[in-house]
């Protein structure tokens, strides 16, 4: 459904296969499929492991953590059963890669997922696929009824004598699922509300049992690694940043899409060559480098290289690869409380401050775009943000708060714009922008 | 209460696939909803000694996640996002557009029953923003002249399903 | 020569007698004053009989929230709380003072009563003829230190502290 | 367990392997707050005030999940905890109303407290706050959503201390709200543990709120006087225009045998002190009619007819009923009044379970019976009839928790499917009335096997179970009255067959237990003694009765056949209760003290307004034999203790009451010292010599002075008086002496209370019928829980 883009500097490993029709089985093996597991299964398990973590690859999740190391967490005895788990709740505004990994390659997914069993020594995987991605989540039961059928899933995979079973699991619409121990409380069919850790899921997971949980794109990378070998895998990004990424380029560009380019791919290179640059003659204002999650970067700060520590240097995040761009036609105002309003609606209302912060500055800053803004208003926003930092049950309250700060820090000015009752000096020149669009 | 033998297929499927009944709680009530439009008292009931819970627990589940209503919507639910990347690109005014166009507000349901309107957060479409959600179809790079045909072509559909005052399943593939 | 001395001073003295009695009287007028205070003037500060407000629909302010009676040294404030009803609406809160005495044997006039009210219902009035040859009279009930209904509401609150202070609204 | 050591705020603390942070921060004396963190229920961490500084760790922690750990270091007075602790506040009060002035909490709230404690005092917020309309759930049970902080004790406490779990979280973000099983309105067992939980003033009494402020109460520590499990309770007393008014109901300090824990009754049916029905004067027969007139009046009347019908028919021409609900000391006075004043053993009360087969059986093995705190710590359970769910709720709540937090193990076997089955590792349902039969198969009778094998459960299964149970440590064997006679005899084999049981016997009424232990019987001295030899009993009273005196059923046959001439009956209802022929006593003399007009007092010559256990001092026995302190709370009515009226009808009798209550002992000589203490100053001397037995007992009315008798005489009963009017509960060893007597198990009459029914005493108490009513106009559903 969601048309493909393509630009020179792409290097495709995860996207290979997109636009090629390999949603089917048998394009699928043409294109070598399957054959990754087939190694696997003839390696050690702590073979494979070592050789993800020689391959750099980090958590595409938005969190960046190594993927190898993470397996080696999971215990090699356990008295319950082991579950690989692959995160397919992909909510992150801004971020809109599984969906073309689902839709163009589900078995590329499912073969990560056999591949992550063997290597943790796991005999049951589920793919959680985002409820709004109905059309995707029937692509991927037929991927793995077919797979079924071949014999690549079940007693006895490809006549290995191992045994891997992986089925589907549909959400219903919760960002917060996407946290990895909310995500597991939904697949039990509860509430998504993260639990206490420790432990931690490599240790107590599903239904007690250890589980490895990846991002869908991290386990599409997985198949590559094991053919193309760790080294290869980890030259393609800087140091420690191995492979490539999608980034979903979204916003005021010319060419938004998703690309896949190396990691540490320039970001002002990512937006003018890549993205095609600003439309209709506007400059950029800001960038949200990695979902909406990040703090915000301004037109002075994108010289960066686009990998996890590089980003944490520059203060920010690498995220979730989904980039969006801002011209100078926005009110930043609107731009945080868009982002709030989403975190006030997804915030799942466990804990005091992200419940309570996220509604209160939901409020202000409606008042304050409404042009009742006061100017302690300002102060008390990243008041409210920095004692949100870092004290919330999970995550998702930092996510609120960075890029809040970083807007109230970066564009303070355009807040002082708003008092003193004045109309937002945005809303006319967005209005005719968008007619335009 | 009677629900189609897909349905019944799928949930047996589904039973197997967890050690644990609860655990198909989740995709049974949104595969339930897509039949009976929304979740009835009737249907929690049915479901929550389908899966052994009481119907409070089902209650909790269901208000927790935002796909799910008990309440009766639209055949056509058109769902707008403007989370940032639509709203960079006209995602609010597509909004308005809609409320004007069908004559409801965020969370209404035309008289006919034919439509209802829902403000959303992002549905991943935010490379080919503005976008819009009907039901579980995807309408991406939309301008409000597009919109209009979008809405224009579903409008054709629902008469030519007719009596769409009642609820007509969507296809489960 | 003394004799003229002394004459004189006698004539001084006198003189400021004589003056004096021509300037006009400077003592208050109380109790043969005109109005309800009979003469009497008092600073705003004066504390005297309480008197327990309205809001502006003629709703007591009062909530029964106990906190005078905590407050008061003298322990002299009595209060039975209720709930008010649909049907039955006292007070602007959920609850209400169904009785509500002060008893003005033990009263000390500290004013803490109405530091402590947080919904400024209960004030100090101007009321002070409270003497009285029978002691079980100086319990004062809500009926007598209540503020009638406001001026708007029909009824002329000029008056009321004076009211208050002759205990003439149960009277009347 | 090997203690493990940390620091926290420079300084050492040792405390066991897997405590948490917090509950290691208290024992060393330094408060960590918290909201949603609560001692035996799940860990939350939701509330985030109990953020501390953990070395070594980037983030603060929240300690009420933290567990400690060998060397850890932890500071929890840190500016940055203290700006983390006052943010949470800032933030809850962003949209918690400021109505305390209003809120039934106020004064107890620990959002109050937090708030004081750490700062936040002005607001930053000035939009406007999310708001709902308070809504009623239950009769007893009012939600105040905008008050509520979401800590997730109701929830929590409904749930895992309960096992109703009526009350579930809907929604998500700011807008999650606290939700009841039935959409508006609740359908549980209405214990109000989640009123008394919440640390706001969200989830409100409907008997309580709006009536006062905290502060503005007497907190009257107490026992309650419903069922047989002497739940111990805080009453909140205010005088009122009436008089003494008790607006509340609960356990305030968290002590006694029940913790936290109390139920509907204990938390809301102390109403019927308040009736309006109660007698407030005495009633003399006048003419075919009761008319009020005084006491002196009335007990001169009482006392010339007794002493008529004793001198001319003699003693065992009167009966005497006593009560189950009357303290310990009002009981032993009247079976001593009965027995040395009126010279009759006439004397019998309600019986709900066989304590004298029991106290045959243990002979020589005193310490086998269970206290209520055993069942909680046991490793091991055995329920045979009975469904204490809806009869003894604070045991059904020792045993739910006790499984939960101990990972007991608990057997049920009953006649239906009662609701501890589910925390049962083994339940097997039996015949209605076979329970006998268990209990000798457990002895060793095979032979009683067939009666109580059924396909479920098979012969087999039975000796597995038997075998398994002898296995057991420590267990704690709990019995119904389904199981009397010779059947408790066969049981209590079984139990020496198994390292250290221990018994429980479930009686039905507040001092049932106490009834049996003061002797209210026939054959039977206090303690248990045979009448055959009365030996020390003659000694001190001068002289008991020889011969066994009538049961209640002889008394009305001995009354139709003319020779009962006077009926006195205290604190009973046997018309009501027992369904006694009225009639029988139409032309007898019946004296009755109670506190309403009974069905029995109906038919009486002369009534007399009875205080309540709420209107008294005095001891009580639970039905696990733990004695706790009776502590009065005021007086409503112009009512006289039933202690006080026995003695005023002796008096009358012309006997000399001395020889009934041993009062003027205890010491005198420093009477001036005791008077010494200023008015608000610890009478130190008069405590100590209250806490050793010595303090003078001036009147014949002071049920200590009784009270020193019985400690003196009767077994079991020798515990510390200091711990006793400490408000602490004593457990009693029971243990017949001399051979033991056999009674007819038919005598035996269960109460079968629900959890809103409470004998005679319910019917007049407004919150237990409001509930049933409600419940009957909801459709017969069952309740969540079940």
């Amino acid at each position: 459904m969601a048309d493909l883009v393509s630009h020179p500097d792409e290097v495709r490993v995860v996207s290979r296969r997109f636009g090629q029709g390999a949603a089917d089985i048998d394009r699928y093996l043409q294109l070598d499929g399957y054959k990754a597991v087939q190694k696997a299964l003839a390696m050690q398990p702590d073979a494979i492991v070592n050789l993800v973590k020689d391959s750099g690859l980090r958590g595409r999740g938005g969190a960046g953590f190594n993927t190898g190391m993470k397996w080696s967490f999971v215990p090699k005895q356990s008295a319950k059963p082991k579950y690989i788990l692959c995160n397919g709740d992909e909510s992150e505004p801004g971020t809109c890669k599984d969906r073309l990994i689902f839709e163009h390659d589900p078995h590329a997914v499912i073969e990560g997922v056999v591949i992550a069993g063997i290597a943790t020594g796991a005999h049951a995987g589920y793919i959680y696929v985002r409820g709004e991605y109905r059309y995707l989540l029937e692509i991927m039961q037929k991927a793995i009824k077919d797979a079924y059928a071949r014999g690549f899933l079940g007693k006895n995979i490809f006549g290995s004598g191992y045994d891997f079973e992986v089925y589907w699991h549909g959400g219903a619409g919760a960002y917060e699922v996407g946290e990895e121990s909310a995500l597991m409380e939904s697949l039990e069919g509860k509430r998504g509300i993260p639990r206490i850790r420790p432990p931690f899921p490599a240790v107590v997971g599903l239904w007690g049992g250890p589980t490895v949980i990846n991002n869908a794109e991290t386990l599409a990378s997985v198949p590559h690694i094991l053919l193309g070998g760790a080294e290869w895998f980890a030259k393609l990004g800087p140091p420690k940043n191995g492979g490539t990424r999608l980034f979903c380029l979204s916003g005021h560009l010319n060419r938004p899409g998703v690309y896949e380019l190396p990691m540490g791919y320039n970001l002002k290179k990512m937006i003018y060559n890549v993205g095609g640059g600003i439309p209709n003659g506007r400059t950029l204002k800001a960038v949200v480098p990695g979902g909406s999650s990040c703090p915000l970067l301004t037109a002075g700060e994108i010289d960066v290289s686009m990998d996890f520590d590089s980003m944490m240097k520059a203060g920010s995040m690498l995220g979730s690869g989904g980039v969006v761009v801002v011209d100078d036609s926005t009110c930043m105002v609107k731009f945080a409380l868009r982002i709030m309003k989403f975190y006030r609606h997804e915030s799942c209302g466990w804990c005091i401050p992200c419940r309570e912060g996220t509604d209160w500055l939901d409020k202000i800053l409606v008042r304050f775009h409404s042009g009742g803004g006061l100017r302690k208003d300002i102060d008390n926003i990243q008041y409210l943000s920095e004692n949100m930092l870092g004290r919330t049950f999970c995550p998702l309250g930092d996510a609120a708060a960075m890029p809040t700060i970083s807007i109230v820090k970066k564009f303070r000015k355009e807040f002082e714009d708003h008092l003193d009752g004045k109309p937002c000096p945005f809303e006319k020149a967005g209005a005719a922008e968008l007619a335009m669009a | 209460m009677k629900f189609s033998d897909q349905f019944e297929a799928r949930f047996a499927e589904m039973l197997t696939h967890y050690p644990t009944k609860r655990s198909a709680l989740v995709p049974t009530l949104l595969y339930a909803q897509d039949e009976v439009g929304h979740l009835s008292d009737e249907v929690i009931a049915e479901i929550a000694s389908r899966v052994d819970l009481t119907e409070l627990e089902v209650r909790n589940v269901i208000s927790y996640y935002s796909m799910l209503t008990t309440k009766p919507r639209g055949k056509y639910n058109v769902q707008v996002c403007t989370n940032i990347a639509c709203l960079l690109r006209g995602g609010e005014e597509l909004l308005e557009h809609c409320k004007g166009r069908l004559g409801i507000g965020n969370k209404g349901t035309t008289q006919d029953g034919m439509f209802s309107l829902e403000e959303v957060e992002c549905i991943g479409a935010c490379s080919w923003a503005p976008a819009v959600q009907v039901n579980y179809a995807f309408h991406e790079n939309l301008t409000t002249e597009k919109m209009d045909k979008v809405l224009d072509a579903y409008n054709e559909e629902g008469n030519a399903v007719g009596k769409w005052l009642t609820w007509s399943p969507i296809p489960m593939k | 020569m003394t004799v003229l001395k002394n004459i004189a001073a006698i004539a001084k003295g006198m003189s400021i007698t004589f003056m004096e009695m021509f300037q006009p009287t400077q003592v208050e007028n109380y109790p043969d004053g005109p109005g309800p205070l009979k003469g009497a003037k008092f600073q705003d500060r004066f504390r005297g009989v309480h008197v327990l407000q309205r809001d502006e629909n003629g709703l007591e302010k009062c909530v029964a929230c106990f906190l005078c009676a905590a407050s008061c040294p003298s322990n002299c404030i009595y209060i039975e709380a209720a709930e008010n009803t649909a049907e039955h609406r006292v007070s602007g809160a959920e609850r209400y003072a169904r009785v509500y005495n002060i008893d003005y044997n033990r009263c000390i006039f500290c004013g803490y009563c109405v530091e402590a009210c947080p919904t400024d219902a209960i004030t100090h009035g101007h009321g002070f003829e409270i003497a009285s040859f029978n002691a079980s009279g100086l319990v004062y009930r809500k009926e007598q230190m209540l503020a009638p209904q406001p001026a708007h509401m029909g009824a002329n609150a000029v008056f009321n502290h004076a009211e208050v202070a002759s205990g003439e609204l149960g009277v009347r | 367990m090997a203690d493990v050591n940390i620091t926290v705020d420079g300084k050492k603390v040792a405390a066991p392997a897997g405590t948490l942070l917090i509950e290691a921060c208290k024992s060393a004396g330094i408060e960590v707050p918290s909201f949603c963190y609560y001692p035996n229920l799940s860990l939350q961490g939701a509330c985030r005030m109990c953020l501390v500084k953990v070395e070594k760790m980037p983030k603060l922690q929240t300690a009420c999940t933290t567990v400690i750990s060998e060397g850890m270091a932890v500071s929890t007075d840190t500016p940055e905890i203290h700006q983390a602790r006052k943010s949470m506040v800032e933030m809850l009060l962003g949209n918690h109303p400021l109505d305390c002035p209003v809120c039934d909490a106020g004064g107890e709230c620990e959002l109050q407290d937090m708030t004081f404690a750490y700062g936040a005092a002005e607001s930053k917020f000035i939009d406007i706050k999310n708001h709902r309309e308070e809504q009623q759930w239950s009769p007893v049970v009012y939600f105040d959503r905008p008050r509520c902080i979401l800590c997730y004790r109701c929830v929590r406490v409904c749930g895992e201390g309960m096992d109703v779990w009526a009350l579930g979280v809907q929604n998500r973000g700011v807008s999650s709200v606290i939700a009841p099983n039935k959409e508006d309105h609740l359908e549980c067992e209405e214990c109000g543990m989640c009123i008394d939980i919440c640390p706001v003033g969200a989830l409100t009494s409907g008997a309580y709120r709006y009536k006062t402020r905290p502060w503005e109460m007497r907190h009257v520590g107490t026992t309650c006087t419903h069922c047989a499990d002497g739940c111990k309770t805080t009453l909140g007393v205010r005088r009122s225009d009436t008089g003494m008014e008790i607006v509340r109901g609960d356990n305030r300090d968290k002590s006694g045998i029940n913790g936290d824990f109390l139920c509907m009754k204990g938390r809301y049916a102390f109403d019927f002190a308040n009736h309006e029905d109660r007698l407030t004067q005495p009633l003399i027969r006048k003419d075919g009619r009761l008319t009020p007139s005084t006491w002196e009046e009335a007990f001169e009347l009482i006392g010339r007819r007794f002493k008529e019908i004793r001198d001319s028919a003699g003693g065992q021409a009167i009966g005497v009923v006593g009560s189950t609900r009357t303290t310990n000391e009002e009981n032993y006075l009247l079976q001593k009044f009965a027995r040395v004043a009126l010279g009759t053993n006439n004397i019998d009360h309600h019986r709900t379970a066989d304590f004298p087969a029991l106290a045959a059986a243990l002979r020589g093995k005193p310490e086998a019976t269970a206290s209520m705190r055993d069942v909680f710590k046991a490793p091991a359970m055995l329920l045979i009839g009975n469904n204490p769910t809806e009869q003894h709720p604070l045991l059904a709540w020792q045993i739910r928790n006790n499984v939960r937090l101990h990972k007991a193990r608990l057997y049920v076997i009953n006649s239906e499917p009662v609701k501890l089955r589910r925390q049962a590792v083994n339940f097997i349902q039996i015949p209605v009335g076979s329970e006998g039969n268990v209990a000798r198969f457990l002895s060793g009778d095979d032979s009683a096997a067939g009666s109580i094998s059924n396909p479920t459960a098979t012969r087999d299964a039975w000796v597995a179970l038997r075998d398994k149970l002898r296995g057991e440590q420590n267990l704690v064997i709990i019995f119904g009255s389904e199981i009397r006679g010779e059947d408790i005899a066969s049981l209590v084999k079984f139990g020496s067959a198994v390292p250290s049981a221990k018994f429980v016997c479930l009686s039905d009424y507040a001092n049932s237990r106490g009834a049996a232990d003061m002797g209210l019987y026939p054959d039977l001295l206090p303690g248990y003694h045979p009448m055959s030899d009365a030996g020390k009993w003659r000694d001190e009273w001068g002289g008991v009765p020889q011969t066994p005196g009538l049961t209640l059923p002889q008394m009305v046959e001995s009354a139709k056949a003319g020779n009962l001439k006077a009926f006195y009956v205290v604190g009973a209802n046997p018309v009501g209760r027992l369904g006694i022929d009225a009639f029988s006593f139409s032309q007898r003399f019946v004296v009755v003290q109670d506190m309403f007009l009974t069905e029995t007092a109906l038919i009486a010559d002369v009534v007399l307004p009875a205080a309540n256990a709420y209107e008294k001092s005095g001891t009580v026995t639970n039905t696990c034999g733990d004695v706790q302190f009776l502590q009065k709370a005021g007086e409503i009515t112009g009512a006289k203790s039933d202690f006080e009226m026995t003695v005023r009808i002796a008096d009358a009798m012309g006997f000399d009451v001395s020889k009934l209550v041993p009062f003027s002992r205890g010491t005198h000589s420093d009477m001036g010292q005791s008077r010494g203490a200023q008015s608000g100053e610890v009478d130190r001397h008069g405590v100590w010599l209250e806490a050793q037995g010595l303090e003078p007992k001036m009147s014949p009315f002071d049920p200590t002075a009784i009270l020193d008798e019985i400690q003196r005489l009767v077994p079991g009963y020798g515990v510390s008086r200091a711990n006793l009017l400490a408000g602490n509960d004593q457990h009693t060893t029971l243990s017949g002496s001399g051979a033991g007597v056999q009674h007819d198990p038919a005598l035996i009459a269960p109460a079968n209370d629900t959890l809103f029914t409470s004998g005679t005493l319910g019917r007049y108490s407004r919150a237990l019928n409001s509930v049933m009513e409600n419940r009957q106009k909801q459709p017969a559903e069952e309740v969540a829980a079940d």
